[in-house]
Order: structure tokens, then sequence, then C-alpha cells
């Protein structure tokens, strides 16, 4: 590609052709605001926030639409640019309601930080607010306001070019337009949400997260999303050790910038049916005892065990699981469970649903293992670990007849009347890595804190016997030391693992 | 045997009237020191009587107190011995107690035959027993501190003990230049010799008589009792005191007994320079002729009180009763002029009025020590004991050597 | 004698207090306020007991804007926002508003940050005294009933 | 603080000073860590500049924003000349001892243990280094980003100087 | 012989954390041989809340009631202490009539800080006389604080550019009403102590420093100058508007406790005859600064037009936007210099929230005061050094 030479306030830069004025100006960190702009949509130009002074060009130009051509001179902060992104801003607050106080964007409202930026003027309108319909639901799970919506269709353009369902639409002009579902349509597509991510104002809000919290209170931590084997980058937003909703955190890699509603609203699994303490048969006991007896159990009858796994386990459970397969129980086939599948549709959904399937296939495999689907309890023998127990309900009937030890962090009914069932942290109360359908490993980080403790610390425990090279102290060391090599990225330590994962 | 109950009655009414005194006086320095201070003092224990809250302007707080004392857990630390912590507060009240014994507050009277002085003893070494007990009192202190196994409470005694020493001494010596100046050891006698007028002018007080010897003896004994501004066994912002482990009631007594010591104190200046129970130029003969006036006198001073009391004042309740004691007071002067002189009636009338003079001087002087110590800040210890040993010594030496030349 | 003197001196000021407080009593220098007979009224800028304001429609003013929540020192506050019932047209309310009077500071920065008016401190009123700890948090019933120092009157 | 001081200062410790500049009135030296008793013997006794005062020693914490985590400050003053200068030191994560300047300033006493106690920093011959504000059992130093501002400590139990004493 | 010798033991008691001359909860471990003071170790952070930590967790402006509870005697100038010390990172200039109001409230605060030493320092050496005068002269100030910041001990009055509200009508006549009651407090301790032989007993040559271990040791304030330094940051380094006034610095000669008890008396009296000056000259107009960037919108603004709303729900959420870079500012606040540093990276909560109290420095030569001095003097030694606790622990 050609390089061309620009130069933004005076300040050089060389930029592939092609690069709008924004993409051009955030390299150097100068911010170009804009509304209707966005990285992953087409240009539409239509907000004029973005204008900005090109040498020699008479007049102002869209810095989304204009590409950088060699030589060329941009000013982002003369005069005449401040004075056109104050006026704008103007404009748009002309009809905008007085609503920050209970507005959900509030705290991520571009609006707000722009005023702050690059207005900083009072008000001059006198004149009676346009008057238009609030907050209804314009789909099953999205809010849309129109006083409060500027018209940059980036919602519009969302649907229509990225999930490819063109719903939505802009109904009458000017100050009496508004974005509305056409004929006969419903905003209801399995990936509507996002559009109240992008939308840079409040006006697009999820039903879901309406007046739950206020955004600025919540702590952001990437993490993945725990909804199918795809494992979509987010942002879990969290307060109080309370996760409030799942953000898409943009992943060239994996998710772009957007995810399922399904997966989205799967926030809500972290804070229901949990097992909070151990049970003995749907008896609480401590968990100090459970640790000793499922530590006598392995030490004393260890040839009468068999590992099943669900793979909705990190991946240095995973090999930690694989080990006490391997070279304390000495079995060679570990087997494993499944939950229901669902449909691919092309966008993000990967049909099988145990967020970790494909790191549980290659950890497995690494090690030596045969790998094989649970299919009838004659393979099993007397006691079972059972590592994990989110699966259909045939397998329950085949495990129901064994003595089963679970550890898991959600509790139905096959949990409660299992021998001992060990409560452990979930992927949002630990570290770990775990593998996607394309074979991308991804890092996610400990969101909220539990009481529980994590799976590896059990395992720890039921391999501390075997050796001196299984005292490590928590899933960052297990993969330096094991995990890594295993997978043969070697040099890459976990501290280290980027945000947008990487390609196995 | 009806000399030996007259005895035990007195015993009685005396230790009745020195606790209350006591207990009344806490009462009077805490009301004196608010209205010093710009406060209104303690002034909110009530019962409720006939529906109304009686407070008796805060004279309920001692009754209060002691019961809050009563009921209080009576605390005895780990490692302290056992005997003499539960032994000092006694001793420190029966040694004060003891200290009245030779003072006479008025002169004996003799009804239905019987003979009833209004002391215990008359001793002729009077003087040598005050000396004597004026140093006792001051054991309790220092065995509390000793046996609280704190080393606060220690300090509190060991101070004790070194101020005790330096100024027993003082004490001795201005004692015995009273004693050389009125030519007896006997308190009675004492009494009896200021009864007379000096240079023509001068009533033949104590305090005329040997004016450094009030001096000295009056901030010896300031020290001896432990009051401001030589309160340093108690310090409480320096060492907490020599009481710091003690609590209920056995704090209560130690607390007494400082009142008490108060009234002690007053009491021996009193006796023996101001005068006792005598008035100047009256001679106890033509005592009569005064009674009524002594009577308007001690009626005035709580009607006047109780005028703007009651003008300014809101808790009128003890004021009220001021005003009816002043009234009361009145009436017996009234009496006293009108019963015939030589009677039972009027000869207890008289008694009564030498009593009143002695409550009234030494209220002046419990006033003053109330004064000093709101007004003055406290001494170190090492200079108490300079003050002690370099000034005070020093000058009740010298004090004796003039009283010497003096009567040579 | 010079420091009898001084001695002297400062037995005549206490003695002058004495003597005028004895005799004039609260005419004289004494300060005290007998607390529960006599009550020392607070000015209007005394900030006291929060409260919540009301709309003149009944409904409070407070749109759970969590701005009071968020400017906190004290994180005294905690709101829990929800609709307003029958499709008010400002969406949002309080369900829950609660104060932890024995946390706040009392400083003042929950008012000044309201942008809807709807708390304040003009109360006139300190917290009154309870022996339970619960008594201390106040939730929005009792926000809401606390009367202005205006209306105290 | 005249210009020439300023000058003086740097040509005296040229190769010493890593950066220097001033920032609202307050010139600010950032010096090598084994230059800074030198540096600041120099700024008492020098005559035209007779930093006579110590104001203050605290650290600023940069967690994850610098390379350099912490910078050890020290604000001095001089009466006699009127004037205030700011010494910085850097210190990296790995290596937080400093050279103490309490031989030179008595007063540095207390400001090192407060920092010490704060930010874990470690004043080398200091003559008394424990902590100043928080208790011996108290775990971390809770100035340092990483510190969470919630975090509990562990209770400690009841210290007894003295065994208990048999009753007599 | 020797047996003797054995039985002079040290002694070694806690002085605190609850000692009636403590005040401020703080433990002296005091070796004594009999009552010497042979060595004398101080401990603090009993009142420790950790001021920095809170201040780094909060925005800019609410900080406010934090700063209050450092020198709770004097919560004001504190307040000013701050404000001014972000005021200069800014680089933003206050009005002229905030400019006397704050100088106004710091000398209000100072006597009511002095007076506060002074009652509890005489009230430890027993005359607890005094302490009540005090406090009643205090409470005067204190009502007057009341009035114009709605709370006596913690006001949180004054806002980064400006003051949180204008002084109410009056308010200037009532102070000026309050300043012979004033005096006449000071008078009467006056009359009750400076002539008191016990006084000047308990106070001349106790506690002693001299003025350059003073200096080495980090004092400042009424301690410094008492040993005779003539130090006051408001005439050396003028802040506020204090090079408008006459006013005297009193220093002492010896260092002892009297002269520190002459030097808040002599303070004081200066104090009052600034307050004299501040409001005859008064000018009207404006308290805040116009830039809403740094100061709260009009409360009008904000109920009715958006632009307000969003001014005001960024100020407070992410806090005003303080220019990164460092700045130390140090005011004369009533025990002496108070400096605030102050490190922020841009954005709208500090890096950095460093108090320089006065009280920490001074606390740290207490023990060279007391040593080989005795047990009780260490009561108004400690007492004249005024150590408030919320100051010297934070």
């Amino acid at each position: 590609m050609a390089l061309c030479n620009i130069k933004i306030n005076g300040k050089p830069l060389s930029v592939e052709e092609g690069t709008n004025l924004i993409e051009a100006a955030k390299l150097l960190n100068i911010e170009i605001p804009h509304f209707c702009y966005h990285r992953h949509l087409s240009v539409a130009a239509n907000c004029r926030m973005c204008l900005v002074e090109v040498k020699n060009s008479p007049k102002l130009v869209p810095a989304c639409q204009t590409k950088v051509s060699d030589g060329m001179e941009v000013f982002t902060d003369t005069e005449r640019v401040k004075r056109a992104q104050a006026a704008i801003m103007e404009f748009l607050f002309i009809n905008h309601p007085v609503d920050c106080p209970i507005c959900d964007q509030a705290g991520e409202c571009y609006l707000q930080e722009y005023y702050m930026k690059f207005d900083k003027t009072l008000s001059r309108y006198k004149e009676e607010k346009n008057k238009k319909r609030k907050a209804y639901l314009i789909g099953p799970r999205v809010i849309y306001d129109a006083e409060r919506c500027i018209l940059c269709t980036r919602c519009i353009r969302f649907m229509e070019e990225v999930i490819k369902r063109p719903v939505l639409g802009i109904k009458y002009r000017g100050d009496k337009g508004y974005i509305t579902t056409f004929k006969d349509e419903t905003f209801d597509d399995p990936y509507s949400v996002n559009t109240a991510d992008i939308c840079p104002v409040g006006a697009l809000t999820s039903a879901d997260f309406r007046f739950r919290v206020r955004v600025w209170e919540l702590t952001e931590t990437d993490s993945i999303c725990w909804g199918c084997s795809k494992n979509c980058s987010v942002k879990v937003c969290h307060k109080n050790n309370i996760v409030y909703r799942f953000l898409p955190r943009t992943n060239e890699n994996v998710n772009r910038f957007f995810i399922c509603d399904e997966g989205r609203l799967s926030y809500k699994l972290i804070h229901t049916d949990r097992l909070n303490y151990a049970l003995r048969r749907g008896n609480q006991i401590d968990s100090e005892s459970a640790q000793s007896f499922i530590s006598e159990i392995v030490a004393s009858d260890s040839q009468n065990i068999s590992l099943v796994v669900s793979p909705s386990v990190n991946n240095e459970s995973l090999y930690l699981i694989g080990r006490l397969a391997r070279d304390v129980l000495k079995n060679s086939n570990i087997y494993f469970v499944q939950a229901e599948t669902w449909e691919e549709d092309g966008i993000l959904k990967s049909r099988i649903r145990d967020y970790n399937y494909f790191g549980f296939v290659r950890v497995m495999k690494s090690l030596g293992l045969n790998i094989a689907e649970l299919k009838t309890d004659l393979q099993l023998k007397k006691t079972v670990l059972l590592f994990g127990a989110n699966m259909r309900d045939e397998y329950k009937n085949i495990l129901r007849q064994k003595r089963v030890i679970v550890f898991d962090t959600h509790t139905d009914d096959f949990v409660r009347s299992a021998e001992i069932a060990v409560p452990v942290t979930s992927l949002y109360e630990d570290d770990g890595t775990v593998i996607n359908s394309d074979g991308i490993l991804q890092r996610y980080k400990r969101a909220v804190e539990s009481e529980s403790l994590a799976m590896v610390y059990y395992l720890r425990n039921l391999l501390s016997d075997l050796d001196d090279e299984y005292l490590f102290e928590n899933e960052e060391s297990v993969f330096d030391n094991f995990l890594s090599p295993l997978l043969g990225i070697r040099d890459m330590k976990f501290a280290g693992i980027p945000p947008e994962g990487i390609r196995l | 045997m009806i000399p030996v109950l007259i005895e035990i009655l007195k015993v009685a009414l005396f230790l009745a009237v020195a606790l209350t005194a006591g207990a009344i006086l806490s009462w009077v320095e805490r009301r004196m020191s608010g209205f010093i201070q710009d406060r209104l003092g303690p002034n909110r224990a009530n019962i409720v009587l006939f529906g109304r809250n009686i407070t008796l302007g805060g004279l309920l707080h001692p009754v209060a107190d002691g019961l809050k004392m009563l009921f209080k857990e009576d605390f005895i630390p780990e490692g302290a011995n056992r005997l003499l912590f539960v032994l000092a507060p006694f001793l420190a009240m029966f040694f004060v107690l003891m200290g009245f014994a030779s003072l006479p507050v008025a002169e004996s009277i003799n009804i239905a035959g019987y003979d009833i002085r209004f002391h215990f003893f008359d001793f002729n070494v009077g003087m040598l027993f005050l000396f004597a007990v004026s140093s006792l009192s001051i054991f309790g202190a220092i065995l509390g501190g000793y046996s609280s196994n704190n080393k606060w409470a220690l300090l509190g005694g060991v101070r004790a003990a070194a101020q005790l020493i330096s100024y027993e001494t003082v004490i001795g010596l201005v004692l015995l230049s009273v004693a050389l100046a009125f030519n007896t050891l006997s308190v009675t006698e004492i009494l009896q010799k200021q009864d007379s007028v000096l240079f023509g002018f001068l009533p033949g007080w104590g305090i005329f008589v040997q004016p450094l010897s009030f001096v000295l003896l009056f901030i010896a004994l300031l020290a001896e009792g432990k009051r401001a501004p030589f309160d340093i066994p108690e310090g409480e912002s320096e060492i907490i005191g020599y009481f710091v482990e003690y609590s209920g009631l056995k704090f209560a007594m130690f607390f007494l007994s400082e009142f008490i010591e108060v009234v002690f104190i007053g009491a021996v200046v009193t006796l023996l320079f101001l005068g006792g129970y005598h008035i100047p130029y009256l001679s106890s003969e033509n005592y009569f002729l005064a009674t009524p006036y002594v009577f308007f006198v001690a009626g005035i001073l709580p009607l006047f009180l109780s005028y703007f009391a009651l003008r300014y004042h809101k808790s009128a309740s003890f004021f009220v009763i001021l005003f009816f004691s002043g009234v009361a007071l009145v009436f017996f002067g009234v009496v006293s002029f009108i019963l015939p002189q030589g009677s039972v009636f009027s000869d207890i009338l008289v008694r009564a009025s030498q009593i009143l003079v002695f409550c009234m001087k030494t209220g002046i002087v419990v006033f003053i020590l109330f004064m000093i110590r709101w007004t003055l800040p406290r001494y170190r210890f090492d200079q108490l004991l300079r003050i002690g040993w370099e000034r005070l010594v020093p000058l009740s030496i010298l004090n004796i050597l003039l009283t010497g030349l003096f009567l040579l | 004698m010079n420091g009898f003197l001084g001695i002297l001196k400062g037995l005549k000021v206490t003695f002058s207090h004495f003597l005028t407080n004895l005799l004039y009593g609260k005419k004289g220098n004494i300060v005290t306020v007998e607390y529960p007979d006599e009550r020392l009224k607070y000015g209007p800028n005394f900030r006291g007991v929060h409260r919540l304001l009301k709309r003149e429609d009944g409904t409070p003013r407070c749109v759970a804007c969590y701005m009071c929540q968020t400017i906190c020192p004290a994180l005294c506050i905690k709101i829990t926002a929800a609709e307003r019932p029958g499709g008010h047209p400002l969406e949002k309310m309080p369900s829950e508003f609660i104060i932890d009077e024995l946390r706040c500071v009392v400083c003042g920065l929950c008012v000044e940050a309201c942008p809807e008016d709807a708390i304040r401190m003009d109360s006139g009123i300190h917290m009154p005294p309870h022996t339970d700890r619960q008594d201390f948090i106040l939730n929005s019933k009792i926000l809401h009933s606390v009367k202005g120092y205006q209306e105290r009157e | 603080m005249n210009r020439e001081v300023i000058e003086k200062i740097r040509g005296s410790f040229s190769s010493e000073i890593i950066s220097f500049y001033e920032d609202r009135d307050m010139p600010e030296f950032i010096v090598k860590r084994d230059a800074l008793l030198r540096f600041v013997k120099f700024l008492k006794e020098e005559s035209d500049i007779k930093m006579e005062q110590l104001t203050d020693i605290t650290a600023v914490d940069w967690y994850k924003k610098k390379e350099e985590r912490f910078e050890v400050v020290y604000h001095f003053y001089s009466y006699s000349l009127n004037h205030r200068l700011r010494v910085k030191v850097n210190l990296r994560e790995d290596d937080v001892k400093i050279p103490s300047i309490t031989d030179i300033f008595k007063g540095a006493n207390w400001f090192e243990r407060e920092c010490y106690d704060m930010y874990g920093i470690i004043f080398l011959n200091h003559p008394d280094l424990r902590r100043i504000l928080l208790y011996p059992e108290f775990v971390g130093h809770p100035l340092r980003k990483d510190y969470p501002i919630d975090r509990r400590q562990p209770l400690v139990k009841l210290r007894r100087t003295e065994e208990r004493r048999e009753r007599p | 012989m020797s047996d003797l010798k054995e039985r002079v033991q040290e002694i070694t008691i806690n002085m605190g954390p609850s000692h009636p001359a403590m005040h401020g909860t703080i433990r002296l471990l005091v070796t004594l041989d009999g009552e010497k003071v042979v060595k004398c170790d101080t401990q603090i952070g009993y009142l420790h809340r950790a001021f920095e930590k809170m201040c780094e967790a909060n925005v800019w402006q609410a900080n406010f009631p934090y700063t209050d509870r450092l020198n709770y005697v004097s919560p004001l100038m504190n307040n000013v202490g701050y404000a001014q010390a972000v005021e200069k990172l800014i680089g933003i200039e206050i009005p002229e009539r905030t400019k006397y109001i704050r100088t106004l409230l710091c000398e209000l605060s100072r006597v009511a800080d002095h007076l506060t030493c002074i009652a509890a320092a005489s009230m430890e050496l027993g005359a607890f006389t005094v302490f009540l005068y005090c406090m009643e002269g205090r409470d005067l100030i204190w009502d007057r604080i009341e009035e114009l910041t709605g709370a006596r001990v913690t006001p949180a009055y004054v806002r980064i550019g400006g003051l949180a509200r204008d002084l109410p009508d009056g308010f200037n006549e009532r102070v000026i009403s309050i300043l012979p009651r004033i005096e006449k407090v000071i008078s009467d301790i006056d009359e009750l102590l400076t002539n008191n032989p016990i006084f000047i007993d308990r106070t001349r040559n106790t506690g002693v420093i001299s003025a350059d271990d003073a200096i080495e040791l980090g004092f400042t304030g009424p301690c410094l100058r008492s040993t005779g330094v003539k130090h006051d940051l408001r005439k050396k380094q003028p802040y506020l508007i204090y090079d408008r006034f006459d006013f005297d610095v009193p220093v002492g000669t010896n260092g002892d406790n009297y002269d520190r008890y002459m030097v808040r008396m002599e303070e004081m009296r200066q104090s009052i005859r600034i307050i004299r000056q501040v409001i005859k000259d008064i000018p009207r107009g404006k308290i805040n600064i116009d830039n809403t960037m740094y100061i709260l919108p009009q409360k009008d603004e904000v109920y009715k037009t958006i632009e307000g709303v969003v001014n005001h729900f960024k100020l407070i959420m992410d806090g005003i936007q303080v220019p990164a870079g460092e700045v130390y500012d140090a005011t004369e606040a009533a025990n002496g210099e108070l400096g605030f540093y102050l490190v922020s990276d841009g954005g709208g909560k500090p890096v950095k929230c460093r108090v320089r109290s006065p009280s920490f420095a001074l606390m740290q030569g207490l023990e060279k005061m007391v040593v080989g001095s005795y047990l009780a003097d260490i009561i108004p030694t400690f007492g004249s050094i005024n150590m408030i606790g919320g100051e010297c622990d934070r």
C-alpha cells in the first residue's frame, strides 16, 4: 500500500492511503469528535461533528469522509473548527430533552463528553423544545427515545451492513424524524441490543439494563462470553461484586465489535442458582470435610475412578484434570459430556455451547489422552469425578447410577443428588484461558470476588502427593509452567497474552 | 448512762453532719465552679414529687452520685494487695473524721443537769492531736496508690508520701509557734484566749497574733489536704491519681473524705486563727447580746441570694428552700430577742448562734479554698517540694524564732 | 510578692464571674443551654437531616440520577432506581432511597450535586439520637416526611 | 529562587541531575539515587542555597503509568533566603531502597518512617525504620496504588507486653 | 550499696492512647527514672484515617469534607489551603471578594485554634476555668462560622475557585460585635495566667527547644516563632491578601512553653486586628469564578437547560479536569506550615494528595523537648505544641 505523508495540527504522519482523517488523527492521539461515524460501518457523514479544516480547502470538510492524500495539512483546533463544533453541538442540543438525570446513557454519552471538550457554551435557545415519543420498546430488548435521538443512523447501518437484516429506518424528516421499524417488521433480531451499544446518545438503550445501575459506577473487566464456544470478547461491567451487564469488546479476531443478545444476557447466570457451599447428598457440609473425603477416595480407591468433564472449564484446570487422569489415576480415557447445542447462524454463534470444548480437545490430545463422549454407563467405573455439570439430561441419567463427585459452579437436582458436590468459581470469578472454535486462545480476568475456590485449587490438593512439580499457586503458574509448552507457545506468558487473544 | 447516750448521740449526729456536709460540699463545689466558669453546674437530677420535678437546684446530684457509686461494680485489680487496697479508702475516711474529735464548735451547755460539750475530747494536748491526725489522713492516698498495682497510682502514692513528709514539718513548726504564742497546747484554751482584744482595737484572733503562721498553716494544710494547687497526688491530667483503680463505693469514700478534709481545714483554720465561734469585741458572757444579730446576719445572706436567684435563675426549688431557711433564721433571731436571757432555750439559741458563727467562718475558708481550686493551675511535684523545703520550712522556723523573741 | 498579686488578680477574675453569675444567672455571663428545655435555633444555612422533596403532583422530585450517591464522600447514600408507575413522563424514580445518617459526614455535597432540587439539608434539625443503629438509616418514606426549615417555623 | 542559583546547582551536579524543570514557581530536580546524599548536603550547606529545613518527604506511586514506579519527593525550604525547592528520586518497583538523609536533617526521621509505612520504601541507614502511623502487624503498604481502598486487614491479637502475674 | 543501686530501676509507663492529657489519642511510651523522663517514644497513628488514600479515590472537589477533619479545630484553614493548592495547580485566579472572605475565615479560625490550644494546655495544668472561658470565646466564633457555612466544626465551605455561598446579610457586623467579647476572654485569660506565679513556674524553662533544633526538626508556626525565629508565611510568602494588612509577627526568646503561650496570645490579638481591617474594606462582587470547567454551573442552568445539566453531570461524574502537573502550596495554618503537595495526571482524581501537616513535625520534636524534664512537664509541653490528632495522623 502506498503511504501518504500528511500533517495534522502541524504534526507529520505517514499513513496508508485510503485511511480517513479520523483514523489518521487517532494515530497521533488527536481526537476528532464524531457521532455518526463508526469504524466498522459505512460512512454516512450526516452529523457534521467531525468537520476539520484542510489547507487550501475553502470549506470545512467532514473528517470521516475525507481520505488522506499526500501532502494534506489538516487542522482540528482552529477557531473555525471550534466554532463549527460548538455550533453543531448547539444544534444537537436544541431539541434534546433535559434528560441526563433519567438517561441510562449518562456517563458514556458522546453528547456529554463532547460538550465538555468541544463546546462549553451556555444555551441560547428560548423556544419550546420539540416533543416526540419517549421511551418505548422498539424491539423486545431495546428501548427507543425519539427525543434524544440525533438521527446519526448508526443503528440502521448496523442492521443493514453487519447483520444484513434491514429492519430499521427513519420516518419523517428534519426535527420530526425518528427511527422506526419498517412496516410488518419487528425489531427482535438476536443482535438487536448492539444498536444500543453503538448508539452515541441515549436514544436506544437496553431494556434489560434500564435503570439498574449508573454506568460510571461500574468497573469494566476484560473477559469472554460463556454463551457458546465462540468465546466472544466482552467487557464485564460490575459493581460491588455483582455483574450488571456484558458489553462487546472490540476484537477483530473473534467477534469484531458486537455480541449476540443471548450471550449478552448470559451474565444473569453468574448470580442465579449458584452452588455456594459443599453438599453431600444434598446436605450442606463444610468444605474441609468435602476435600478430605475426596482426597481419601482418590488415595484409597484410585483404580475405581473415572473422570468426566463438561468442557466448561478453563484450560488450566483441564490440564490438571488430564494430569490427574494420566499420572494419578492411570486412566487413558477421559469422557466428556455436552450441553444442548444450538444453531449456527453464520455471524457469531457457534454450534457447540460448552465454551471451552475446543480447549478440552486440544489439551487432552496434547496430553495423550483419549477423549470420548459419555454414551453408556458401562464405560464408567464405580466412582466418577465430574468436572462441571452443565450437560444434557441423558448424561445425567447415566451418571445417576454412579457415585458422583462433582465440581461445579451451579446447582440443580442432579448436583444435589451427587455424593459430594463442591462449589468452584465461575469464569467471571477467576483468571484463566480458553480456546474457541477458531482456535484462538483468549485470557479472561477475574471480575468479581467469590467465596468459592477455584477448581485449580482442588486439583492442586489432589495432585500434591504426586510430585513437587505440581506445587504451583494459581492459573498463571499452571499456564506459564505447563500449558504454554504443551500448546506450543512456549514464549507466551500468562500476563503477556494480548487482549485480542492469540491464534494457535 | 445518759452521758454515754449523749456521747453516742453526739457521735451519730457528727457523723451524719460530716458525711452530709461532704456530700453537700461536693455539690457546692460543682455549682460554684459552674458559676465561676460561666455555666450552670449540675442541676438536673430530680425526683418527682406531687407530679412536679423537684431538682433542689441540683442538690440531688450527690444523692444520685451516691446511689450510682453504691451500685457500681466494686473492682479490685489483678495483682493488687487486696488488704491494703480495701483498707486505704477506709483509712482515708477514718483519719479525716478523727481530726474533728478535738475541735470545739461551741461552748458547752448545761441542760437538765447534764453538761453537754460541743466536742468529743478536750485534750490538754489537742494541738499534738491535730498535728498527728493531719498527717495521718494522707496515708489513705499513700496506701491506695501503693496497693493498686498500677504505675500511675504508685506515682500518685509516692507523690503523696513525699508531700506528706515535706509539709508535715511545716505544720509541726507552725503549730508549735501557735502553741508558743498562746502558751498552751489545748485547743479549747487557744480558743478561749482568742476572745480578747489586741492593742485595743484588733480582735485577739490567731490571725493577728500569728499572721505568718496563718499563711504558712493555710498553705501547708492545702498541701496536706491535697487541695489545688497542690493536688499533685491526684493530678488528674498527669497521672490520674492514686485512686485510678478505685471504683464504686471505695472511690466514693476517697472522694468524700477529700471534701470532709476541706471542712476540717476550714475548721482548724477557724479555730486557731479566726477565733472559732467568737465574735470580735464580745466576750462569751455577753454572747447572748449578739445572738439575734448573728441570726439576722446569717438569715440575710440566704434571703439576699434567694431574692436575686428567684429573679434570674430558673431552678427555683432550691432557692425557695434558701428563702425559707433565711426566714427561719430571722425568726430565730426575733425569738432570741424576746426570750429572757438565762433560760434553757435562750442558752440553746446562744449555742446555736455560736455554731452558726463557727460554720460561717469555716464556710468562708472553704469558699476561699474552692475559689483557689478553680483559679490556679497545679504545681509540679518538684516545685511543690521545693516550696515546702525552701520557703515554708525556713519561714516557719523564722516564725518560731520571732514568736520566741516576742515572748521573751 | 509580685506573684502573690498575680494570684490575686486571677482570683479577682474568677470571683467577679462567680458573683455576677450567682446573682444574675443567665442575665450574667452564663452561656449554658439547658438542652431539652431550651433549644438553640439553627440558622437557615444549617445542614441538618436530609429531606427529600415532592413534586406538585405528589410524586418524588428525585429521579434517581445517582448524582448525590456519586459525589458523596462518605458513601452513605444508596439509591435503587425503578420505573415511575403510570407512565409518568419522568420515567425514573427511586424505589428506595436510603441515607445512612451514621455514615453521613453532613458535608452538603449531595445538595449541591442534585440536578432536580430533590434533596436538601435545610430541615433545621440535627439527627435525633437513637439507641439502635437501624434507626439512623433513613429510607425514602422518612426522608420525604422530614419538614423543611420554612415549614417548621 | 533565582536563575543563577539554579544554574549553579545544575552546574555542580551536571551528571547526577537526570532532569530539571520548573513547574508553578517551584524548581524541581530529579537526581540519581546515588547522588542524593551529596546533593542534599550541598543544598543545605551552600551559602546561597541554604536549605535549612526539610519540609516534607513523600512518595508518588505511578503504578503501571511509569517505568520507574516510585518517585520519592523531597521538599526543602530556606528560612534565611525564603525559597523552596523540590528534589525527586525515581525508584524501580523491584528496588525500593534509598539512602536516608537523617544524618543531614534530623527532621527527616519521621517523614522517612511515614514514607516507609505508606509506600514500603526502604531508607538505608535510618536509625529507627519502623511503621509510624500503622501498627506493626499491618500487611502491605496502603498508599501504593495496587492496595485496594476497601481492603480489610486481619484482626490483631491482643498484645501483652508482660506475662500475667500471679495473684499474691 | 550495689544492692541499693539495683533497686533503683527505671519504670516504663504508657501515657495514652487513653490519657486525660493526650487529646487526640496518642501514645507516649515514657521511661521514667523516678519522675524524670529518660526516654520518650512518641507513637502516633491512632487517628489515622487514610486521608491521602481517600483523596486519591475521590474527585478533586469532593475532598473538602476530608480536609475539614485534618485540623478539626480550624477546619476552614485546611479548606482554604487545599483549595488554594488546587487553584494554583489549575492556574485560576479567584475573585477579590473571595480572597477577603477566605482571609477573614482563616483569621477567625486562627483565633479559635489558639484559644483551644491555650484552653487545653491550661486545663491540663489544672486551670479548668481558663478552659471554659476559652471555649466560650471559641463558641462565639463557631456560632458565626455555623451561620455562614452551616456547620460548626465541619464546614466544607470553600470550593475550588470560590466558596459554597456568599456571606449572609449583616454577617460582618455580627463578626465585629463578637470581637470585643473575644478580647474580653483574652484579657481574662491574661489576668488568670500571664502573671500567675504557678503558671510561670510550670511553663518557664520547660519544654525548651533551640531555634536551630526547631528549624532542623521542621518546626513551623507559633512553636518556631517562640524560639525567636521571625517566620510567618503570611509575611514571607504572602498568599491571599495578607500583604495588604497591618499586623505584627510576635516572637519569643526562649522557645519554652511560656513563650509559646505568649506568642499564641499575641497572635490572637493580631488576628483580631486583621479581622477588623478585612471587614473594613471587604469589597462587593461575585464569589465564584466564571469558568464552569471547575465550578458547578448555576442551579438555574442545571434545572432548565441541557447544557447546564450536561456540564453538571460531567463535573460530578468525572470530577474537574485538573491539568497534569504537580504543586506544593503552603499556607500558614494555626499550628504552622500546612502544605499540600498535589499531583495530577490530568484526570478528575488526584494521583497524590499529600498533606504536610505542622503537627507531624512538631510531634517529632516532642521527645527532644521532654527528655530530661519531669513527667509533669510533658503535659504543658504537649499542650503548648497543640498537637491535633487529625492533622498529625491524617
